[in-house]
């Protein structure tokens, strides 16, 4: 079973401080740390799962600038077989309607029989990439998988929904899958396979194979800006009763009953 | 399908040559006498074996870290991260064999290939992106001096005042902090704070293996300090004291550090810090692993609790000194907070709650803060309190 | 102008509060745009949905048919597709939730609309498309330009048009559907998660107990306000080291990171280590009587209290208020 | 001028292989002075010095220099050789092209280069040397033997025995050693007083030997073949004479101190024999301890009793002078503190003691008279715990050597506690155990085997006290278990260090040691029994750990080389040493100051200084001090050193 994961190397941002850059359109990442997206990890995950079970390759795709390799690297200690990159550099303006049409004009050219995305990028937060490379390469789709039950030619996946529910589905391959966090396990690279890793070749693309004036850009950053959000706390004072009063009515206001 | 086997029956010299390259190179002095081993705060957790012994071998073989099963890595790479640190085992090893190196060099690795625990890497993420391991706000640092009339550094001052990262963001240790300056202020030292120019020190990401990310934070400190002209800098933590003494001049560092613990001591001993009230309480001491084994600092700390009038001075029999227990929170422990079966802090506790104290002095605040989490589950009266609390209460 | 479409999301026979939450911003875009608001609703045994949406939209156009009783994003994809080709709504919003995220790309991409997802919001100014959504988990919104054209399609995320009242006059249009599921994507089930075993990092609404409870018996008090308001308990480690909760409740460095809307702290003083886990939620209430305790730094509401006191009262309260 | 002959040696690869030896040979034929020059695989086979021997007769050479290894190897060879052919020897020199060049170059060019330019320095160096002939100095046939257990017994009887007379000196009351304390010796497991008291009858008895206890060396000065030495024998305050060995006094006196032969674990009184086969049998007072001495004479009970009036308090210390020909140090070892081993509870816990205590323990002339008891309750032991290396082989915190014999005796003390107490249990914590010895591994097998000896391999980290149980925390590391070892008894193998004292007495006598203290000898392989300085020999213990089987080995190999000195009535000394330009010297006497060997004296009649050359080493301290260049050293002149040095810089 040959399978094509997509994968981004994001900004950690969830313990960070993020400040807008001079431009009002980007963030300062000079003291940010990078990694795999988290999602991505679990789809990354899941293709070596199933190529443990079926045999195959995996391939591991990204658009990026070169740090990105490090990224694919370490795809490539935990279980990829190959590594290919897109040269982020080659492409100005990049969002997530473009990044499938990129992807899609190197997959096309692969063999494959399961595409696996990550279901949400945490830094730009779409859900789109995957499903709409799907619809592009026009093979079917499942998103925010939790579970996969794959023979041959079918796949049994069901699908996270809202409170607890799950929807179960049953696809015909070749489909493509974006993948929700908690499905596995993503497990640890090896001494032996980083070393193994170290070694490989990551392949690189850019504009010269992908032709760029096709692409279409759907959005465009006017501006980013901090939300309002005040963090002092509020002591609810009075009895027992006066206080849990408040914060039932609070509650309401709020619409979280 | 059919069992695998466990070892690797290859050599892997590549995976040694590197690990060795990256601080492993005492491997070759191990005889195998098992020292480490029951050395170990591991050996006193009653469910917990920890081979520390094989590391040195199992290096030289290229054998760590390198099961191709998922779940023999993951056992493996859970060994490689329950060394707290401590050096109990090099303190004892007959040839000097420092095992938390030698693991460290593994986890630089893995640290580079995104394989470990993710606890940590949040952490190690934390550290780089707001300065400290908690991901507090760094514009926050200095919160804990506000209304204590804690004065900025200013270049000739005598000291800076460098509080580490729990005194200045966790409520408990933060009246460490207070304390500290409390004392200071008394004694009319000249010191200041560097408030949200200060970035951790580094010491536990260090650990981690997140070498790197270490390096960047020791030069952001260097400069803000030779930025403002620090020549002295007085610390709280002994996690900051060695890396800042025996680490950062590696990276360009050159200022004199002293722990809390050495300068008070030297402030009563010169009679510049005047105790007046008296302490009437049993009090055990505990040696922190890094000011002690790691700096041998033993005996300033007794000598401010010795000269405390009413003070009864308790020590725990046989694991005192050189001989102490770490609390486990070194090298990731404090965060990592094992199965409660697996706590090397409770056994350690015991060992304090045994010696009939009232009061367990510390000189760490990462001690300060394991120990003060657990005894709030336990049936037990003996309260935690840093050396500087103890001091600046008989002031 | 063209219309604003809506398309109606339910599930399990009920219609989602989604829903209604985009009729409210259809409503209140085709105001702005001078247009007609339009819902669709693709389902099965329909009347009882158009009763509960009647007068919320201009008109509702009906498919009724089989195919639509449970969610298809592809049945959904081939039969949407027909009637956006047919009627070129001017903008169309799909709830961000599990069923938007499957159809909005595909869908959007076979029209070739520009589309983007998870809109707090979205504007139109001279005849421009302008969208606010969030970035980098939550820390940043960032208001977006659309690539011009005559239809768009975005999906709204939850919370931000709460439900109001309408009484619009409402025309409602059956359409004929052939559409049947096609062979590659079926739907064969819904799965309800196994009881007892919950997910504290999916649930929206987290109650968080601590030491303060004191005793293992007080842990039902705890489940049964949890039940009432919809959430789940979760716990610091003490309570794990207890053993009156599995490990997999527990919040913090070596427990779970959590980012519910809710998380009411109940008993917990507030640890680093548990901090750590928790301090993402939107909300966060702590009720403990220690006013020292570091919960409080990070809390948005705080009572300072007994909790036993406390939480029979707050339960009572949510009750009446529900 | 002589004619030079010059003999370039290949040492088969060894310089062949680094220097071009064609064209060093091409090169010094050209040098001026030497009129003949070749070369030969090997110089020092029969071939190769018979070609010398052919070439001095018949190029009717002057002198000549070997180019070859150290003088240290073959310098007597080639001299002899040259003897032979009618050459004075001290006209044969050698070059040293093999350690000093080929050995540590890899660069041929460079090297041929350097070997050339010794091979010229030497040239100029024997252009001035003379003919010289050895200093002839008469030996005195007496010996000192310094330390009385079983290495100074056996080296002094053997001495003795070939009818020299031997001074014998012993720094406790009693000769006997560490031997005497020990119940059976491995791995015959015969009783080791049985086998030692003989010999000790022997000595005391023994025409030839006189027996010095409770006596130090004071002072030693002199030269092989003639020391001068002082001993101090201390004050035992009992004339020896009157006193017949009653013990009468030991057993009235009130005093009762910790008993050194026993290790601390039994009694003595502050007058004493340290044991019963003590020899001499007469007792000495621990001034120490004794009341008379510390309280201004009120007590002296002992002289109350003495029946033969032999007690004498006011005995003083006696400095004896001797004169001897050879000294031989024998000064044994002691145990390394156990204090060191915190981590063991080491001096703090009653029942951890060391491997000589346990023998004091197994000793049926012991504090428990052979019955195992352990300290802290005289309980039985049940369960004793013996753990190896404890301060040995440990380069980190204690001494980086194997002790050598605890391996062994740990075996005997298993397999012997399991005698005494057949149903307790006896557990080995051990590292390795290595039985380097004739029949050591048979024992080893056979101890374990019958005693049946539980050897679990692993080093402990920490001893505990548990109520009345010690509790050993160990790791097996052969099958990786955690242990927690509950035991009655913990008997430690000290590493063993040598005797307090050693140190200082190497330094009296100018002696090296190695880092350890332990004296070192001459070559580790083939003399092994002298160290480097004439006259001194080493037996037993002093040099390194050793067994009883290797000490008296050594003992006797020191005796026969004292023998072998001892041989002739004279010896030869070498010529190479210090001359006085009688015109140049101005009398100042700094070299008589400088001179290590007392060999400089003022001549104070003519206001010069001269050279006893019996005494003098050749050191050149004098000549390098001498600020007229009075003194000189022969076939070493001033005159030839510049003239090397000025080749050497060309």
């Amino acid at each position: 079973m040959d399978i094509i994961v997509c994968i981004k190397r994001v900004p950690q941002t969830a313990e960070a401080e993020v400040t807008i850059d001079s431009s009002g359109k980007d963030i300062e990442k000079d003291r940010l740390s990078f990694d795999i997206n988290e999602s991505d990890s679990y789809a990354l995950e899941e293709a070596v799962i199933l190529k443990e079970k079926f045999g195959g390759t995996i391939t591991v795709i990204s658009v990026g600038y070169q740090d990105t390799e490090d990224t694919l690297r370490i795809a490539l200690a935990k279980g990829a077989d190959n590594a290919i990159r897109v040269k982020a550099e080659d492409f100005e303006h990049i969002d997530g309607y473009k990044t499938s049409q990129i992807l899609k004009s190197v997959i096309e050219k692969e063999s494959y029989d399961l595409i696996f995305a990550g279901c949400i990028a945490t830094d730009d937060a779409y859900s789109q990439v995957g499903v709409t490379l799907a619809e592009l390469l026009n093979i079917p789709h499942a998103s925010l998988v939790i579970n996969i039950d794959t023979s041959e030619n079918r796949a049994d996946v069901n699908r996270e929904l809202e409170e607890g529910l799950m929807g179960h589905l049953d696809i015909s391959l070749p489909a493509l899958f974006t993948i929700q966090t908690g499905i596995n396990e993503p497990r640890y690279a090896s001494l032996i396979a980083i070393r193994r890793a170290a070694k490989k070749e990551i392949k690189v693309i850019g504009q010269e194979e992908i032709n760029k004036d096709n692409l279409l850009l759907n959005t465009e950053i006017e501006e980013l800006f901090i939300p309002p959000k005040t963090k002092e706390v509020e002591i609810l004072t009075g009895s027992p009763a006066e206080s849990a009063s408040k914060l039932a009515e609070i509650f309401k206001e709020k619409g979280l009953i | 399908m059919k069992d695998k086997k466990t070892l690797t029956t290859e050599i892997n010299p590549e995976i040694r040559d590197i690990l060795i390259e990256m601080g492993a190179e005492d491997i070759y002095k191990c005889y195998q006498c098992g020292k480490c081993t029951s050395a170990c705060p591991w050996f006193q957790v009653e469910i917990y074996d920890y081979p520390v012994y094989k590391f040195s071998l199992e290096t030289a073989l290229g054998a760590v870290a390198s099961s191709e099963d998922k779940k023999e890595l993951d056992k493996e790479i859970d060994l490689i991260y329950r060394c707290v640190g401590c050096e109990a085992c090099l303190e004892q090893c007959p040839h000097g064999i420092s095992t938390p190196n030698i693991l460290r060099a593994a986890r630089r690795l893995l640290v580079d290939f995104d394989s470990f625990p993710e606890t940590l890497k949040s952490i190690v993420q934390k550290t780089h992106n707001v300065g400290n391991p908690f991901g507090e706000h760094r514009e926050n640092r200095a919160d804990w001096a506000k209304g204590k009339n804690v004065p900025d550094y200013q270049e000739g001052m005598e000291f800076l005042y460098f509080p580490c990262c729990l005194p200045a963001y966790e409520a408990r240790n933060q009246k460490v902090a207070q304390a500290t300056v409390g004392i200071l202020q008394k004694s009319n030292v000249s010191y200041g704070i560097l408030g949200v120019q200060e970035t951790c020190c580094g010491e536990v990401i260090r650990r981690i293996g997140a070498e790197n990310i270490f390096a960047e934070v020791a030069k952001a400190n260097i400069k803000a300090f030779s930025d403002s002209g620090v020549t002295k800098v007085l610390v709280t933590s002994p996690h900051c004291y060695t890396t800042f003494k025996n680490e950062y001049p590696d990276f360009g560092a050159d200022f004199e550090v002293l722990h809390t613990t050495q300068y008070l001591s030297h402030l009563i001993e010169t009679g510049k810090l005047k105790i007046n009230k008296s302490f009437n309480k049993r009090v055990v001491y505990h040696d922190p692993c890094t000011l002690g084994r790691k700096n041998n600092i033993y005996e300033e700390p007794r000598n401010i609790l010795k000269s405390i009038p009413g003070l009864e001075f308790l020590e725990v029999e046989d694991f005192n000194r050189n001989l102490s227990l770490c609390c486990g929170a070194g090298s990731g422990g404090l965060w990592l907070e094992w199965d409660k079966e697996e706590r090397i802090v409770n056994v350690r506790l015991k060992q304090l709650m045994d010696t009939g104290a009232e009061i367990i002095a510390v000189a760490c605040p990462y001690c300060l803060q394991m120990f003060e989490e657990t005894i709030k589950s336990m049936d037990t009266d003996i309260q935690v309190m840093d050396i500087a609390e103890i001091l600046f209460e008989c002031l | 102008m063209s219309d604003i479409f809506v398309l109606i999301e339910h599930r399990q026979g009920k219609i989602r509060d989604i829903s209604f939450e985009l009729l409210n911003c259809g409503r209140k875009l085709a105001e702005k745009t001078n247009s007609n608001l339009t819902a669709l609703l693709l389902g099965y045994n329909t009347e009882n949905f158009v009763e509960k949406i009647k007068s919320q939209a201009h008109r509702i156009l009906v498919i009724n048919s089989e195919v639509f009783k449970d969610f298809n994003s592809e049945s959904y994809q081939i039969a949407l597709s027909e009637i956006l080709k047919k009627e070129t709504p001017f903008i169309t919003l799909i709830g961000h939730t599990a069923c938007g995220m499957d159809l909005c790309p595909a869908l959007a991409t076979q029209m070739e609309f520009p589309f983007t997802t998870d809109c707090l919001d979205v504007d139109v100014v001279e005849n421009k498309v302008k969208v606010t959504r969030q970035m980098y988990d939550g820390k940043l919104n960032a208001k977006l330009i659309i690539r011009e054209n005559p239809s768009y399609l975005f999906t709204l995320r939850a919370g931000n048009f709460p439900s109001e009242e309408s009484s619009l006059k409402t025309e409602i249009i059956n359409i004929k559907s052939s559409v049947t599921e096609p062979d590659y994507r079926k739907f064969v089930e819904y799965i309800e998660a196994v009881a007892g075993d919950v997910d504290i990092t999916k649930s929206d609404i987290v109650i968080g107990i601590g030491r303060g409870i004191k005793e293992q018996e007080n842990l039902s008090m705890i489940e049964e306000f949890a039940d009432n308001i919809g959430g789940v308990v979760a716990c610091s480690r003490p309570i794990v080291d207890a053993d009156w909760l599995p490990k997999d409740r527990q919040v913090g460095s070596s427990g779970k990171t959590i980012k519910p809307k809710l998380y009411i702290a109940i008993g917990i003083s507030g640890a680093f280590q548990h901090i750590t886990g928790m301090k993402g939620a939107e909300t966060i209430i702590a009720i403990n009587k220690d006013p020292n305790a570091p919960i409080f730094n990070e809390a948005d509401y705080g009572i300072v209290d007994d909790l036993f006191k406390v939480v029979p009262v707050l339960k009572e309260k949510v009750m009446e208020l529900k | 001028m002589k004619k030079i002959g010059v003999f370039v040696c290949h040492c088969g690869r060894n310089i062949s292989a680094t220097v071009n030896i064609d064209n060093v040979v091409k090169k010094i034929k050209k040098y001026p002075g030497v009129s003949f020059c070749t070369d030969n695989k090997y110089m020092c086979s029969d071939p190769g010095q018979d070609l010398i021997k052919k070439a001095i007769k018949e190029k009717k050479l002057g002198s000549v220099v070997i180019a070859a290894c150290s003088p240290s190897l073959h310098e007597v060879t080639f001299r002899n050789n040259s003897v032979k052919a009618g050459l004075n020897p001290y006209l044969t020199e050698i070059a040293n092209i093999r350690e000093q060049c080929s050995w540590v170059h890899t660069n041929i060019e460079e090297a041929t280069k350097k070997a050339i330019n010794i091979i010229e320095s030497i040239i100029e160096k024997i252009k001035l040397n003379e003919s010289l002939s050895p200093v002839k100095v008469k030996v005195n046939p007496k010996v000192l033997v310094i330390g009385a257990g079983i290495a100074g017994i056996q080296t002094s009887l053997d001495v003795a025995n070939a009818g020299h007379k031997v001074i014998l000196i012993e720094r406790s009351p009693s000769i006997g050693g560490r031997m005497a304390q020990l119940s059976e010796t491995f791995p015959t497991l015969d009783c080791s007083q049985c086998i030692l008291t003989p010999k000790m009858v022997e000595v005391s008895q023994h025409k030839n030997i006189s027996l010095y206890t409770f006596s130090e060396l004071e002072e030693i000065s002199g030269n092989v073949g003639n020391f001068k030495v002082k001993i101090k024998k201390k004050a035992s305050c009992v004339d020896n004479t009157k006193c017949t060995g009653c013990g009468i006094c030991s057993e009235k006196c009130p005093v009762s101190v910790d008993s050194e032969f026993d290790e601390g674990l039994g009694k003595r009184k502050a007058i004493y024999s340290p044991f019963p086969q003590a020899v001499p049998n007469k007792p000495v007072i621990d001034k120490e301890n004794c009341t008379f001495f510390l309280k201004d004479g009120k007590c002296g009970v002992c002289k109350i009793v003495c029946p033969f009036e032999a007690i004498d308090f006011n005995q003083k210390d006696e400095i004896i002078e001797k004169e001897v020909g050879a000294v031989i140090v024998a000064t044994g070892y002691e145990l390394y503190p156990m204090k060191n081993i915190k981590e063991y509870g080491a001096g703090k816990y009653p029942d951890v003691i060391n491997g000589l205590q346990f023998e004091r323990l197994l000793s049926a002339s012991g504090p428990t008279e052979g019955e195992i008891h352990r300290p802290s309750d005289n309980k039985i032991p049940k369960r004793v715990a013996f753990i190896s290396c404890v301060g040995s082989r440990d380069p980190e915190h204690h001494l980086p050597y194997c002790s050598k014999i605890c391996c062994m005796y740990m075996v005997k003390h298993a397999f012997l506690y399991k005698e005494h107490v057949p149903d307790g249990e006896a557990i080995v914590f051990s590292i390795d155990t290595r039985t380097s010895g004739k029949d050591y591994e048979e024992f080893f097998t056979r101890a374990k085997e019958e005693g049946n000896i539980l050897y679990i391999r692993g080093k402990p980290a920490r001893i505990i006290k548990q109520g009345n149980e010690l509790v050993i925390w160990c790791i097996n590391t052969l099958t990786g278990k955690q242990l927690r070892v509950k035991c009655d008894m913990v008997v430690l193998s000290m590493a063993i260090v040598p005797s307090s004292g050693a140190l200082q007495l190497a330094k009296e006598l100018r002696i090296q040691t190695n880092s350890f203290g332990f004296f070192s000898e001459a070559h580790p392989k083939l003399r092994p029994v002298e160290s480097l300085v004439p006259g001194f020999y080493l037996a037993g213990t002093a040099q390194s750990p050793k067994d009883i089987p290797d000490t008296v080995s050594q003992a006797s190999g020191a005796a026969a080389k004292v023998l072998t000195l001892l041989s002739s009535d004279e010896i030869s000394h070498s010529p190479i040493i210090a001359t006085v330009n009688e015109e140049l010297c101005s009398g100042c006497g700094i070299c008589v100051e400088t001179c290590p060997y007392d060999a400089r004296e003022m001549d104070e009649e003519r206001q010069i200084a001269t050279v006893k050359e019996i005494l003098c080493e050749g050191c050149g301290a004098c000549i390098s001090a001498c600020p007229s260049g009075a003194s000189q050293q022969r076939n070493l002149t001033d005159d030839q050193i510049n003239n090397m040095i000025k080749v050497i810089l060309q």
